[in-house]
């Protein structure tokens, strides 16, 4: 009777194991785009190397549930069509088990719908736009940080707790979907929440202009309290640095929420004072994370490779990275222990919590990733030649994130002046 | 009946075969084919104009206004039907090319190119700048549109489309070869080499170029809806000047002289920057300069050049003057 | 508008033209000559900026006299001129100039990718930043404004010198002569026996080298970024056909309408400051279908 | 000079900078009477070609073509009311084949572009291959132009332009280039072409013994004016034009 039972039992876990379980794969292969050419490479050349190390010493401490992981690389700066063409290649040619895409919002619009043709399970690993999950509702895709409304709606907190009485503001943008979009988000919550800022004046030059000498002389003459640049990289260092040589930094605080990727390149060009934003708790110095023993190493190993400190992006793909590794082991819990199936992974990321560099993020139901808010004030220090983040604030995600179902360009009108005490929020020095 | 002979009538069907068993044979490139094959269409669009000595800096306006119109056309009608907006898209970019046009073909050489540049480099800032309608630098998506009134699944819609862009690409090749060999395809040519005796022959010079810019434009514009629908999605990065000189780089490849050359030049071009792309991400743009400038510098005549000199030598000697027509890089086999 | 925005914005236009021309007179003597546009220009300006931007950086970091970054960017710009431009002239150029214009400008536009992708091997990805020339000159304040020295005199001033120079080095020296001699006939030139191919390379070099001395000078106010040279081509290229094909004088006269246009935009009308280039060209060309100063060149009949 | 007036010019004046190339000129051309042009270089022949043509526009004056005032009017339309020309230097398509540009210029004759039919398949063919022949130019039908010789691109300059079905045809110098003994044998063949096309022409010459013989009349230019003009065999004779004109030649 028990040896009958024992039998059965076996029999059906057999069974069960044999509709599920999938054979173990030799290896875990990933495709990464990112941008290794043109303007935006500033962010793929560091996540890339980010990814080698860490896929590296995730190889080297078993794997994924014992399988190793490989990854390829795409240039986004080819185009939209080379990326959907190698996109395509390959999820059906090399038959990668998962994709990282991307860092243009662009592209991520893009490789949505194709993905969900294609079935494979794509990571939106940096892009920005909130309009992905708003406006489509994907099974494959999900983004493992936050998206630009709580990255700018943390941004206005900042901003009025920090600087409360200010009058007037100008914004300095990049002429392309991120330049208008990030405005269109910090315009509408700043207005519900301090309805009587005054929006002096409003500049997009075009994106990569090597020149913001005009628009220097006209914000001097206009003297607003605030200017706001989303921008980032050449363009950000560009207006950075003019506008601290002609003494605009002197009269006017800017507020740059992309600039913890420019602060090790701008060194003392960016004066004390000015608030800066990390996309996310994307800092080298993360106040909760430095002195723990991993996260010093990999900063210092990061440094020595590359000469420079880690970036957003590299938290980015450490994101992606430990979501895919968290989606893989919940999966293989979930099968009792056996190789899942790509759906069954799929299904996994689903309310999934974990944790790169930064703090933990978890995936909500709608595929969006929700992630705590860093911003600070520069400062200089002795220790480095660049400014530093002082006067820390980590906003919570839950609070200014976009709820599940609702758009955010209607959400944030539904703030009232109230809501910047209402949001839960930690400082550090 | 030369070898070469043989060899030059039988290649191009050869090709063709080739490409309509891409499905069965290696369905992994069907969508790659798809969107070389609408891009050899603006190529295509490109040659016509190069027949008169023209180069535009600025083609990808006309492939831009259409895939623009007929993803609005599509947007607006939840999904459209194929047909309305390959028709509407070609038509807008027509139009569009018949009004500026006018303007245009009043300059040659440096200012045809530059003021087709600017064209498309103010359509490009309007669709940035206007980006609540045109949804700025993230552009539009194109939703799939029905096909003869049948909503087709992914699978189905792109062997369809496939094969309906293979067709719109041969039935374009046979109509723009056809149109270069006629008089006034024989006239735009003759613009190249004199446009002071055309004049004195009583044909104006301008309107023979604008009969063939409306013709490039509309060729430009039936690649760009065909990409539009292929990809899903419709960005400014259409009209961007890099774009049109892609086109202006594959005709070059492929070979000016003949309508094939765009074919061709596309699948060679494509070929190259894909696997450049994947095997040399740091590197393809200097492959690519590579390969351009070894084409210009030893096969100026392109790969369709490079393949007819091939085939005139293992073809030998005899029967020179019997083939006329194949010995000249004229309008195209 | 008041006199004090009028007067800014004609100091921020004044600025931005001189820095413009330099970079497009280049373009404009090499086509006068060699009768090819050269897409290649822009990695001449971005080659400038990058040599000087780097090398500035590691010997200013190890200590040197600021005042050197002057020297440095004459450096980097005839170094750039000589040791890319020539070889680029001498073994590619000089084998195409039977070619179509289309083949031409299609080689150079392959050096361009070349040299693009050379620029990313050897600087990477990264912005550079040096600015240490401008930091040297200070700042002054006029209407309450702060302007650097360096950006509303110093490169004014540069890009006159820079004008009369040419001007004068065309009229009154044998080689400047003889290069006047090539532009205005080439065919006869080589009747007379000027030995067109060395006048070739030396107008190349001199295009070369001021291309990247423009990119030198941008070096202290921009960053040195991947992708520079493309948009410093095609907004050359405007200038040149907005000019009139070879024409010193009209680049400069184009490229102070484009900086002046470019300035008043950003005051009256910011969204149109990009399309300012291709709106005085398109103008331009519609009243003078060969340019500011250029002229029909009738055939021969 | 009897017949009908075909072509009048009056008081036509036109000036490049400080040079006079024409001034007051007063002309009538007869039909089908063969007018040659001499004159010494510079004295404005080939601008009074560029005038009758539309090529220039005359500062001041009128030009009448068959009783219509066709002044400033572009070549483009000129031909097409019957009025071509034929070059110094000869302007053909290089990259057509001698066939291909008589067959362009008839199907811009009968201004017909018909963007479907292949060019060597339109009605003119036939017509074309007969004026090649008459021009003794039949064997050099598929040979590209830019493979002739100077002298065999006159004449396929010329047969262009007859191509047009002209009324009135202007040639300038269209022995120019050819070797002297080969220029009568050249003029013999577009004398007798003309003549098939009942084409009433206007020559640009310098050479005076071609003038003699294929001429009707002569006028002589000098400083953008017209000397004389009368039959050769008057003309040349006069002791002026010995000494301005054929003096300069010899």
């Amino acid at each position: 009777m028990k040896t009958l039972m024992i039998a059965s039992a076996m029999a059906v876990a057999l069974a069960a194991g044999s509709a599920a379980a999938a054979e173990k794969p030799d290896e875990i292969r990933l495709g990464i785009t990112a941008f290794l050419t043109g303007p935006a490479s500033v962010f793929g050349e560091p996540a890339k190397a980010a990814a080698e190390m860490m896929i590296e010493e995730m190889n080297a401490e078993g794997g994924i549930g014992g399988v190793p992981v490989s990854a390829t690389f795409v240039d986004e700066g080819a185009g939209g069509e080379a990326l959907l063409a190698e996109y395509r290649r390959l999820v059906e040619d090399v038959d990668v088990d998962a994709m990282f895409a991307s860092i243009s919002s662009g592209n991520c619009t893009k490789v949505g719908p194709l993905a969900e043709d294609l079935k494979v399970l794509n990571i939106m690993w940096d892009c920005g736009t909130q309009r992905i999950f708003e406006e489509n509702d994907f099974r494959y895709s999900f983004r493992t940080q936050a998206n630009a409304t709580p990255e700018m709606l943390a941004t206005v907190l900042y901003l009025l707790k920090t600087k409360p009485d200010f009058k007037t503001i100008a914004v300095v943008n990049q002429d392309y979907a991120w330049g208008r979009d990030s405005w269109a988000i910090f315009s509408t919550a700043l207005k519900q929440l301090k309805p009587d800022v005054e929006v002096v004046a409003e500049f997009f030059p075009k994106f990569g202009a090597p020149d913001f000498s005009t628009e220097i002389s006209r914000l001097q003459a206009l003297r607003p309290d605030v200017i706001l640049s989303t921008s980032w990289g050449g363009d950000l260092d560009t207006f950075v640095r003019q506008a601290a040589q002609r003494g605009l930094t002197n009269n006017s605080t800017l507020v740059l929420p992309l600039a913890e990727s420019s602060l090790e390149r701008l060194g003392d060009a960016l004066p004390e004072g000015h608030i800066v934003g990390t996309r996310g708790d994307h800092y080298f110095l993360h106040p909760e994370k430095t002195g723990n023993e991993d996260f010093d190493a990999f900063v210092a190993a990061f440094k020595e490779k590359t000469g420079a400190y880690p970036i957003y992006p590299v938290f980015h793909m450490s994101q992606a990275l430990a979501a895919i590794k968290a989606a893989y082991e919940k999966a293989i819990a979930a099968n009792g222990g056996d190789w899942p199936s790509r759906e069954q992974v799929v299904d996994a990321m689903a309310g999934l919590t974990f944790a790169g560099l930064g703090r933990d993020v978890t995936i909500r139901e709608d595929n969006q990733g929700v992630e705590d808010q860093l911003l600070g004030t520069t400062m200089h220090s002795d220790d480095y030649d660049f400014a530093l983040l002082g006067d820390m604030m980590m906003f919570d995600g839950d609070a200014v994130t976009t709820p599940v179902g609702q758009i955010s360009a209607d959400w944030l009108k539904t703030l009232s002046p109230d809501f910047v005490e209402s949001v839960q929020v930690e400082t550090f020095n | 009946m030369t070898t070469r002979a043989q060899i030059l009538r039988v290649l191009p069907y050869a090709l063709l075969l080739a490409l309509a068993l891409v499905p069965q044979v290696y369905p992994a490139a069907q969508v790659l084919l798809t969107l070389a094959l609408a891009k050899s269409l603006a190529v295509l669009g490109v040659i016509v104009l190069l027949q008169a000595g023209q180069v535009s800096f600025g083609h990808a306006l006309f492939f831009a206004i259409a895939a623009y119109a007929a993803a609005f056309l599509g947007n607006s009608m939840g999904g459209g039907e194929i047909v309305l907006s390959l028709v509407l898209g070609t038509v807008c970019s027509a139009a569009v090319a018949l009004v500026v046009g006018v303007f245009i073909v009043r300059y040659r050489h440096i200012f045809f190119g530059m003021l087709n540049l600017a064209l498309s480099m103010i359509f490009f800032s309007f669709l940035e700048k206007f980006y609540h309608v045109t949804g700025g630098s993230d552009g539009l998506s194109v939703a799939r549109p029905r096909v003869l009134g049948m909503a087709l699944e992914r699978g189905p819609f792109e062997l369809v489309l496939f094969y309906g862009t293979l067709g719109l690409v041969i039935g374009a090749l046979v109509l723009t070869h056809r149109f270069l060999s006629s008089p006034v395809g024989q006239m735009m040519r003759a613009i190249k080499t004199n446009e002071v005796r055309l004049e004195y022959l009583g044909v104006s010079a301008r309107n023979v170029l604008l009969a063939g810019y409306v013709l490039s434009a509309a060729l430009c514009g039936l690649g760009g809806v065909l990409m539009s629908t292929a990809q899903g999605i419709v960005t400014p990065e259409y009209a961007w000047w890099v774009r049109s000189g892609e086109f202006v780089f594959i005709a070059i490849l492929g070979g000016a002289g003949s309508v094939g050359g765009a074919v061709v030049g596309t699948l060679a071009y494509e070929a190259v920057k894909t696997y450049a792309a994947a095997f040399a991400a740091d590197i393809w743009q200097m492959i690519l300069g590579v390969v351009l400038l070894v084409v210009i510098l030893f096969a100026p005549n392109g790969l369709i050049g490079l393949f007819r000199s091939w085939t005139r030598r293992i073809g030998s000697a005899p029967e020179r003057t019997g083939d006329r027509a194949g010995d000249r890089v004229g309008a195209g086999e | 508008m008041n006199a004090q925005l009028v007067a800014l914005a004609v100091f921020d236009g004044i600025s931005y033209a001189a820095l413009v021309f330099l970079v497009a007179v280049g373009l404009t003597l090499v086509f006068g000559v060699l009768r090819v546009l050269n897409v290649a220009h822009g990695s001449f300006y971005a080659l400038g900026a990058y040599a000087t931007a780097s090398v500035g950086g590691a010997i200013f970091a190890a200590g040197y006299a600021p005042w050197l970054a002057f020297p440095l960017m004459l450096l980097a710009a005839v170094l750039i001129g000589v040791l890319v431009g020539g070889p680029i002239e001498k073994f590619l150029l000089g084998r195409i100039y039977e070619l179509e214009d289309v083949l031409q400008i299609l080689v150079t536009f392959a050096v361009f990718m070349i040299l693009e992708d050379v620029q990313r091997l050897i600087w990477g990805g990264q912005p550079f930043f040096e600015a240490t020339a401008l930091n040297q000159l200070g700042t002054v304040t006029v209407f309450g404004i702060t302007y650097t020295v360096y950006q509303l005199i110093f490169l004014p001033v540069v890009a006159i010198v820079v004008l009369i120079g040419l001007r004068l080095g065309l009229r009154r020296t044998l080689t400047g002569r003889l290069i006047t001699a090539v532009t205005e006939d080439r065919e006869a030139a080589v009747t007379i026996g000027i030995d067109v191919e060395r006048i070739y390379l030396i107008t190349f070099i001199i295009g070369a080298s001021l291309a990247a001395f423009g990119g030198a000078l941008a070096s202290a106010t921009t960053s040195v970024v991947p992708g520079m040279g493309a948009d410093m081509i095609v907004l050359s290229f405007a200038v040149v056909a907005t000019a009139g094909l070879g024409q010193i004088e009209g680049a400069a006269v184009t490229a102070l309408l484009i900086g002046l246009g470019r300035s008043f935009a950003v005051y009256l009308w910011p969204e149109l400051e990009v399309l300012i280039p291709y709106i005085i060209m398109f103008g331009v060309l519609l009243v003078r279908p060969s340019g500011l100063f250029g002229t029909v060149q009738a055939r021969k009949i | 000079m009897s017949g009908k007036v075909i072509l009048q010019a009056r008081d036509l004046d036109i000036r490049f900078g400080g040079v006079v190339a024409a001034s007051d000129i007063n002309i009538d051309l007869i039909e089908h009477q063969n007018l040659a042009i001499i004159g010494p270089n510079g004295a404005g022949k080939t601008t009074f070609l560029n005038l009758c043509t539309g090529y220039l526009k005359p500062h001041a004056g009128r030009i009448i073509f068959n009783g219509e005032d066709i002044t400033g009017i572009a070549p483009r339309r000129l031909v097409r009311k019957g009025v071509a020309r034929a070059f110094q230097i000869p302007q053909l398509f290089t990259e057509h084949t001698v066939m291909e540009n008589l067959l362009i210029a008839a199907a811009a004759q009968a201004r017909q572009w018909a963007p479907f039919t292949r060019l060597d398949r339109i009605g003119a063919r036939a017509e074309m291959e007969h004026l090649l022949e008459l021009m003794k130019c039949g064997h050099l039908a598929t040979l590209p132009v830019s493979a002739l010789p100077e002298g065999q691109r006159k004449l396929i300059d010329i047969a262009v332009a007859l191509a047009l079905k002209p009324r009135l045809l202007f040639m300038d110098e269209p022995t120019s280039g050819v070797a002297s003994a080969e220029k009568f044998e050249l003029l013999d063949i577009i004398a007798g072409a003309l003549a098939e096309a009942r084409v009433t022409a206007v020559f640009v010459e310098h050479d005076m013994g071609i003038v003699d013989r294929f001429a009707d009349e002569v006028a002589v230019w000098n400083r953008g004016k017209v000397l004389f003009r009368g039959p050769p065999g008057d003309v040349l004779k006069h002791p002026d034009v010995i000494r301005d004109v054929i003096g300069e030649e010899l």
